[in-house]
């Protein structure tokens, strides 16, 4: 499809580049990036570093969403994955086994939660909170309470090791990344996907699999819940069952809706829920490096995904739309694309 | 018998039977002290289910309740003990202030054309990051006002006690049953939740009506904050920490959809004295480790929901003609 | 031990956010069965309501006594006075509450300042005189033990104007997040060179940020100085390998205390003392550490 | 002459780049119907969305009584005197009927919603439309239909002065047409003002005083209906003349080739009667009936999107069974569904996809069609039966209602299936459209493909069906063949329905 040129000047770019340029502001040694032996590092790494686990699960959780769907329970299928890969990394497995097992459960569970949604037609939220709440106990029995420790260079290079002088977890995010895009736009599976979230029920009229589809999803959800378990565990050298992920299945869910993907399924964009789940770190990391007392991080948040709102609400595209030099193109959500004639009425 | 009930039917039969097997298990969970509690210590959970109610009735989501009902703690307490203000104007300052945070997400998320998710995440975090600007440590309140309050309660036969929370949760079920069923603003709140633009095209007043659902939500979180500080005569800024999925859970356990538009207030009374009734059982049980609560807890959860999935279906066998469009994931 | 064979005790946990609680859910497990006590356990998952309403049920089931270890200080009185007018002896652990003294026949816990401070003097010894800057990592935010642990470790620095907290961020008591807040500190304090010492309210978070510091370069230990609090077995092994300095002791033995005070109490009546408080024990590298941690890996952490 | 009630004048509205009307204008007097006619997307559904202040537009007055109006929102305009069916049935699918016809005007006793007298008027308003349907239960266990009659109910219920009604009858039998009919007749008695839009012409000459044309957003003139001939009527719209669809009789003559599908006594509980049908190659099977007959619930059958509690069947002598809509389409099935809004529309998606979706649903995610593909199929259909829109990357829920059901037909012929079911295939089309639809489905079925079409305009079944199938209470009562076949025929076999009152 011919893209049109504005698609590149996307809202959450702007947002991005000015929470940096907020950052640099705060920190002037932000942007500086230094070599020490055969790794980059500085503020930028981090906030890729920091940033991939939230972003793997919003790639899972982009396709659910798409689907018209929610994931609630990645943070649990996070914890027992890790659980999995600890423990039996413990008992000396060897690391391919212990990879296959982590990602193993995680397939698991998105099935689980795939069939609760597809064939039992339980609400997605409620569905997948059954497993959000009894996830973390599964992965505590697994663990039997303890913070799991080991130090197996191999699973410890997935979440602190680096290739090609960037951290393995950033590496792991790109391909993914790449790999899930190519996964859905070079078949059929994103349009199908897109289908069903726009409206289930033509979908199947056209026939459509609806049911496999969406199994599909959850478990692909789960799959990449699992690798950001692996990589969270690696990361702390331990499974802390308790704790590892825990209301990351929120910060999953707002990367993609910064990411442009709408609650309300239809058109999902992978690589911009990955820059959702960056601007989300980027602000994150800030916080950490411009020093503010701890007991003012919610009230930043707050204000950052505010301002992010209100740039990327269809208001602001409109605005932008008319003080833009071309008007050949319509702005994201113009007025002619919101359907919602009264907010027309109403915007006079 | 009229197809829309049976949701709300199924939960009730569905809740009846699963009392009965636990008193089987435990004859203790059988007292009028028991239901007692469950009112008592459910209150605040309730109240605020009656605001989430009405707002995933209306097809959104507010993810703000817990902060809002920390933060609305905290000031009562802040209010009363460190600037010496009578509860009742603590109340009223609190109350109105709740009022208006709800009605400034409902204007952002109808104007700005924002998810309500989004608006109320960023809300849950403003609420609590402004709680902890209150105070950081938790404040008691010892005011002659909580105690004579405490003093209201009805004693059940066999000791059981309806405390003036307990009270209170019901009489804002029931102003909620009302509103929501006999009144034009509930009628509003279904049609948006049904289908927005046509709620539109039939000239329901849509900016309106999201901003009043939000601002309900807020004020019954306040509320529900409120009856948090009575039930434990102190403000705690770490208070009501994912109450909010708590809610929400309940309201869907009560049968009402997240899509919005179909359900029943009184449903969602059920689906509180569900999980009310599922951490009693825990506790009576008292023989599962913390992981194993959690685990149970889920496995209830789970049986309750499909339990209620096949009622449902098998009443709805072939009632209708075809599938319910707005509903698409949720058949 | 012997007094309380039989009785029914009620437990009412805040959760297992952390190794040190759940070492204190296995320990008062243990001594349970030491004393023939039935345990009932009930785990609150971090919510105040859920402990009160665990209490309510105790007094249902009308247990023989209640060891409640309260998520936080306020908002016990109604509950606790209807245990007491059940007649339900409660035995505060590991925090004690505000109200009246005698809602609770004791309270078996640690002087969270005193920790603090305990931390504080080591490393005001430490530096002995030397400016240092020392960065900090807190506990969750309006919990508690960070507050009182911040409070104590600033008292204890007072004195010393060559000692000041240049950064303090929250971590949650987690090892996760104490390695992230330390990389930011790092990064931000010209990559680590301009930082001295870090303090951190729990020992998780210490760890999370000795991998850290190690990770950027750094030497734990050597060119930051590393004190923390809990005494849980991987901060044993961090010390032994010289990556961290010092840890204060918490025990979670709470429950030994408690079942004694209550073994006394339930059949000779005698009233055990309001405050048991346990001892806050400083531990460093010349306190064996590969024997504390071995000691201690049985407990659960 | 009198002064016109409401009356729009250089009316200007452009959806971003997209001008869809330029300086428009209508005029309604008290007493007339005022027929507003046009192609499809010629920009009749917005115009009237303007006059009730569901859109805003850019340039234009709009009078009300002589004086200037801004209609806010449509609750504003309902306020003003103005009630309006929009295009889509506007109704909300999970409230009652009778909250749908009185939702913001509810009876109120005591402050609160009087259910019961709400329940009652609510009857005694659709008695009107010889509906009796359970106002108490929920809007969308009924068909679109039923739907259609609550909207016009509740607008003529609200409009003071004048009623808008967009293509009101598109869903409705002859009988619900006349009674709508009788009852304007007596609204336009009272002196309101009615503007009625379609794409039927009979009932244009039926019922309206005067009309006003639109071709691609301009106003081609208003006339008087006493004095313009049909095929100037038709110039007028098209701008050029077409040969009269009602005249050509095509069906009949055809001979059927070899059996492709036969049903053996399917049944399903409540929905269908145990019924036999034979479907041969090219064979055009018509189906007629009054609404609520089950023609749909048949369709539904014979697509497996409901599963039969009993019943065979065989395709081409090979024994099948259809479990879901993939079983049928992968022997050759299509069918486009009547509620395009609920069952055939991807809204978000662009016409190319809502176009290339059945075809590679067929096909399997694996084997996507190339993007080169899909634009020339969208190119095909899209030239093929002239569908309006800015482009094959429109999302498809801004086209007009007529080429969104343009588009829905496309996407089927695009899987060139052997089977193709089309219930009310020519719902909301215009007539240029119209007759090159129906020429279409000739041509399909000389090329040996086989249909059954449910419709609810005889006129269109007879002209192209070699076979109809008259429903009655969901079972087939009827069937007329070849020569047989005429309105008058179709009309006697459902008039012996012993429910139907009067006529
Ligand atoms: N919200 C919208 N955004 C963009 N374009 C629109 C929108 N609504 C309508 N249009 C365009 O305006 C034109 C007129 O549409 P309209 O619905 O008024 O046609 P119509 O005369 O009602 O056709 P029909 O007889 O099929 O209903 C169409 O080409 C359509 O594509
Ligand atoms: N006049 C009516 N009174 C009551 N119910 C009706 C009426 N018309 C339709 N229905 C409802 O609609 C359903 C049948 O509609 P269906 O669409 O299957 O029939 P149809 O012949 O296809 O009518 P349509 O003209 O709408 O296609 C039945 O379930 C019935 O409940
Ligand atoms: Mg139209
Ligand atoms: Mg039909």
């Amino acid at each position: 499809m011919s893209r049109p040129l504005r698609s590149f000047i996307k809202p959450q770019f702007i947002a991005l580049a000015l929470i940096l340029l907020l950052n640099w502001i705060l920190f002037p040694g932000f942007f500086n990036l230094f070599f020490r032996d055969g790794r980059l590092y500085g503020s930028l790494i981090d906030v890729l570093n920091r940033g991939a686990p939230v972003a793997i699960l919003a790639i899972g959780m982009t396709a659910v969403i798409a689907t018209r769907g929610i994931d609630l329970s990645v943070g649990a299928v996070m914890a027992i994955a890790g659980a999995v890969a600890a423990t039996m990394v413990g008992d000396g497995h060897p690391l391919f086994l212990v990879i296959m097992a982590a990602l193993a459960a995680g397939l698991v569970c998105g099935l689980w939660n795939g069939s609760l949604v597809a064939l039992l037609g339980l609400q997605p939220i409620i569905a997948t909170l059954i497993l959000m709440v009894a996830g973390r106990g599964i992965a505590q029995t697994i663990t039997e309470g303890f913070i799991v420790t080991f130090n197996d260079p191999g699973l410890i290079f997935m979440g602190s090791g680096s290739i090609l002088g960037l951290p393995t977890p950033i590496i792991i995010m790109v391909t993914l990344a790449a790999l899930a895009t190519a996964a859905f736009r070079l078949t059929a599976l994103g349009l199908f996907v897109e289908a069903i979230g726009v409206n289930r029920s033509a979908s199947t009229y056209a026939g459509l699999r609806s049911r496999a589809l969406l199994i599909g999803v959850y478990t692909f959800a789960g799959f990449c819940a699992a690798i950001s378990g692996i990589i969270a565990a690696a990361d702390i050298r331990g499974a802390d069952a308790n704790n590892v992920g825990l209301w990351l299945e929120l910060d999953a869910i707002l990367a993609v809706v910064i990411g442009g993907t709408s609650l309300m399924g239809g058109r999902f964009s992978i690589p911009m829920s990955v820059v959702g789940a960056l601007i989300i770190q980027a602000m994150n990391t800030g916080i950490l490096v411009s020093g503010f007392p701890p007991e003012f991080n919610l009230l930043v948040k707050a204000a950052l995904i505010i301002v992010i709102l209100v740039v990327q609400s269809p208001l602001a595209g409109r605005i932008w739309y008319f003080i833009a030099p071309s008007r050949k193109r319509p702005p994201p959500s113009s007025p002619a694309e919101t359907p919602a004639t009264s907010t027309e009425g109403t915007l006079k | 018998m009229n197809v829309r009930y049976w949701p709300l039917i199924a939960t009730i039969t569905i809740f009846v039977v699963a009392y009965a097997l636990a008193v089987m298990q435990f004859p203790a969970l059988f007292s009028t002290r028991v239901l007692g509690n469950l009112l008592t210590d459910n209150a605040f959970l309730g109240v605020a289910a009656v605001g989430m109610t009405f707002v995933i009735l209306s097809g959104g989501i507010d993810l703000s309740v817990g902060s809002v009902i920390a933060f609305s703690g905290v000031l009562v307490a802040v209010l009363i003990s460190q600037f010496g203000l009578h509860p009742l104007a603590a109340f009223a300052i609190t109350l109105f202030v709740c009022t208006c945070f709800g009605s400034t997400m409902g204007a952002m998320i109808h104007y700005l054309e924002v998810p309500a998710f989004i608006v109320t995440l960023a809300g849950m975090f403003l609420a609590r990051g402004v709680t902890f600007l209150l105070t950081q440590d938790s404040i008691p309140i010892n005011h002659a006002f909580y105690d004579w309050v405490r003093q209201f309660y009805y004693v059940m036969p066999g000791g059981g006690r309806i405390t003036f929370n307990g009270g209170l949760m019901l009489i804002v079920f029931l102003v909620g049953i009302v509103l929501a069923h006999r009144t034009r603003f509930g009628s509003y709140v279904y049609a948006l939740g049904g289908n927005a633009q046509s709620a539109a095209l039939l000239g329901v007043p849509v900016a309106r009506t999201t901003i009043g659902v939000y601002a309900v939500s807020s004020f019954l979180a306040g509320l529900s904050g409120i009856v948090y500080s009575l039930y434990t005569s102190s403000g705690y800024p770490l208070a009501a920490v994912g109450v909010e999925l708590e809610t929400i859970a309940a309201v869907v356990i009560g049968g009402t959809l997240l899509s919005g538009g179909v359900g029943f207030m009184f449903g969602t009374l059920i689906g509180i004295t569900i999980q009310g009734m599922i951490q009693t059982y825990i506790v009576f049980d008292g023989t599962l480790s913390s992981w194993w609560t959690k685990i149970v807890i889920g496995g209830l959860l789970f049986g309750f929901i499909v339990m209620q999935r096949v009622i449902v279906a098998a009443s709805k066998r072939d009632w209708r003609k075809k599938p319910y469009a707005q509903s698409a994931p949720s058949l | 031990q012997s007094g309380l064979e039989g009785m029914t005790i009620g437990f009412s946990q805040i959760g297992s956010e952390s190794g040190w609680r759940a070492a204190e859910t296995s320990v008062t497990r243990q001594q349970a069965e030491e004393w023939g006590v039935n345990l009932q356990f009930s785990d609150a998952q971090q919510r105040q309501e859920n402990q009160i309403r665990a209490i309510r049920s105790f007094i249902a089931q009308d247990v023989d006594a209640i060891l409640l270890a309260p998520v936080v200080a306020t908002g016990w009185e109604e509950v606790l006075s209807e245990a007491k007018d059940a007649e339900i002896p409660v035995v505060l652990l590991d925090r004690g509450i505000e109200g009246p003294e005698d809602l609770y026949l004791t309270s078996v816990a640690s002087d969270q300042v005193l920790e603090g401070r305990v931390a504080g003097e080591w490393l005001v010894d430490a530096v002995a005189g030397e400016d240092c800057r020392v960065v900090e990592l807190q506990g969750t935010v309006g919990s508690s033990p960070a507050i009182n642990r911040k409070q104590g470790f600033e008292e204890a620095i007072a004195g010393a104007d060559n000692i000041e907290i240049v950064r303090s961020q929250t971590g949650d008591f987690t090892r996760a997040q104490g390695k992230q807040v330390m990389e930011g500190f790092l990064r931000a304090e010209n990559g680590g060179a301009d930082i001295c010492a870090l303090y951190a309210h729990n020992d998780d978070m210490a760890v999370g940020a000795i991998q850290a510091i190690s990770e950027a370069g750094l030497t734990p230990g050597e060119d930051i100085l590393v004190v923390s609090i809990d005494a849980v077995p991987d901060i044993f092994t961090a010390i032994a390998a010289g990556e961290a300095n010092a840890t204060v002791e918490l025990t979670p033995n709470m429950a030994g205390p408690a079942f004694e005070a209550l073994a006394a109490y339930l059949n000779d009546g005698v009233e055990p003392e309001k405050f048991i408080i346990t001892e806050s024990r400083l531990y460093t590298a010349e306190d064996d550490p590969e024997g504390e941690a071995e000691r201690r890996r049985g407990l659960g952490y | 002459m009198p002064e016109p009630v409401l009356s729009a004048a250089h009316i200007d509205k452009s959806f971003l780049d997209n001008k869809v009307l330029d300086d428009v204008g209508i005029d309604l007097m008290p007493g007339e119907i005022h027929a507003l006619l046009g192609e499809n997307g010629a920009g009749k559904s917005t115009l009237i969305k303007i006059l009730t202040g569901a859109y805003t537009h850019d340039a234009g007055t709009i009078l009300l009584d002589g004086k200037p109006v801004h209609p806010r929102d449509t609750k504003h305009a309902q306020e003003m005197g103005v009630g309006t069916v929009y295009q889509e049935v506007n109704l909300l699918p999970n409230m009652t009927v009778a909250e749908n016809l009185y939702i913001g005007r509810q009876p109120l006793k005591f402050g609160l919603v009087d259910n019961r007298k709400m329940e009652r008027d609510a009857r005694a308003l659709l008695s009107r439309y010889q509906l009796n349907v359970d106002v108490g239960s929920q809007l969308d266990t009924y068909s679109v239909a039923v739907q259609q009659i609550v909207a016009i109910a509740r607008a003529v219920d609200i409009s003071g002065k004048v009623l808008i009604l967009d293509e009101p009858t598109a869903s409705l039998d002859q009988h619900e047409v006349e009674v709508l009919f009788g009852i304007l007749q007596r609204l336009k008695a009272d002196g309101l003002a009615i503007v009625f839009i379609t794409h039927f012409l009979d009932q244009v000459y039926e019922i309206a005083d005067r009309a006003t044309v639109l071709r691609n957003g301009r106003r081609v003139g208003s006339r008087a209906m006493a004095d313009l001939p049909r095929m100037d009527l038709v110039t007028m719209m098209l701008g050029h003349a077409i040969a009269d669809t009602h005249a050509l009789r095509i069906g009949g003559g055809r001979q059927p080739g070899g059996l492709f599908a036969s049903f053996k006594d399917y049944a399903l509980a409540g929905k269908a009667a145990p019924f036999d049908l034979d479907l041969h190659e090219g064979e055009i099977v018509g189906v007629a009936g009054l609404l609520g007959s089950g023609r749909t619930e048949m369709a539904r059958l014979l697509f497996g999107i409901d599963r039969p509690d009993s019943g065979e069947l065989t395709v081409k002598g090979k024994p099948c069974k259809l479990r879901e809509p993939r079983d049928a389409i992968a022997l050759g099935f299509g069918f486009a569904p009547e509620d395009r809004k609920v069952d055939g529309i991807l809204g978000d998606l662009t016409v190319r996809e809502n176009i290339a979706i059945a075809l590679q649903a067929r096909q399997g995610w694996t084997r996507p069609l190339s993007q080169k593909a899909q634009v020339d199929l969208a190119d095909r259909f899209v030239r093929a039966l002239d569908i309006r829109t800015t482009g094959i990357e429109q999302p498809v829920k801004f086209l007009s209602g007529g080429n969104q059901q343009k588009v829905v037909l496309a996407r089927w012929l695009a899987t060139n299936p052997k089977l193709l079911i089309l219930d009310e295939p020519t719902r909301g089309i215009d007539v240029g459209a119209h007759a090159e639809i129906i020429r279409m489905i000739n041509s399909l079925c000389d090329q040996g493909m086989s249909l059954l079409v449910i419709s609810s305009e005889l006129d269109e079944i007879v002209a192209y069906s070699s076979r109809v199938l008259v429903l009655r209470d969901r079972a087939i009562s009827g069937e007329l063949r070849g020569a047989h076949i005429s309105v008058g025929a179709i009309v006697k076999m459902i008039a012996m329905q012993p429910e139907v009152q009067d006529a």
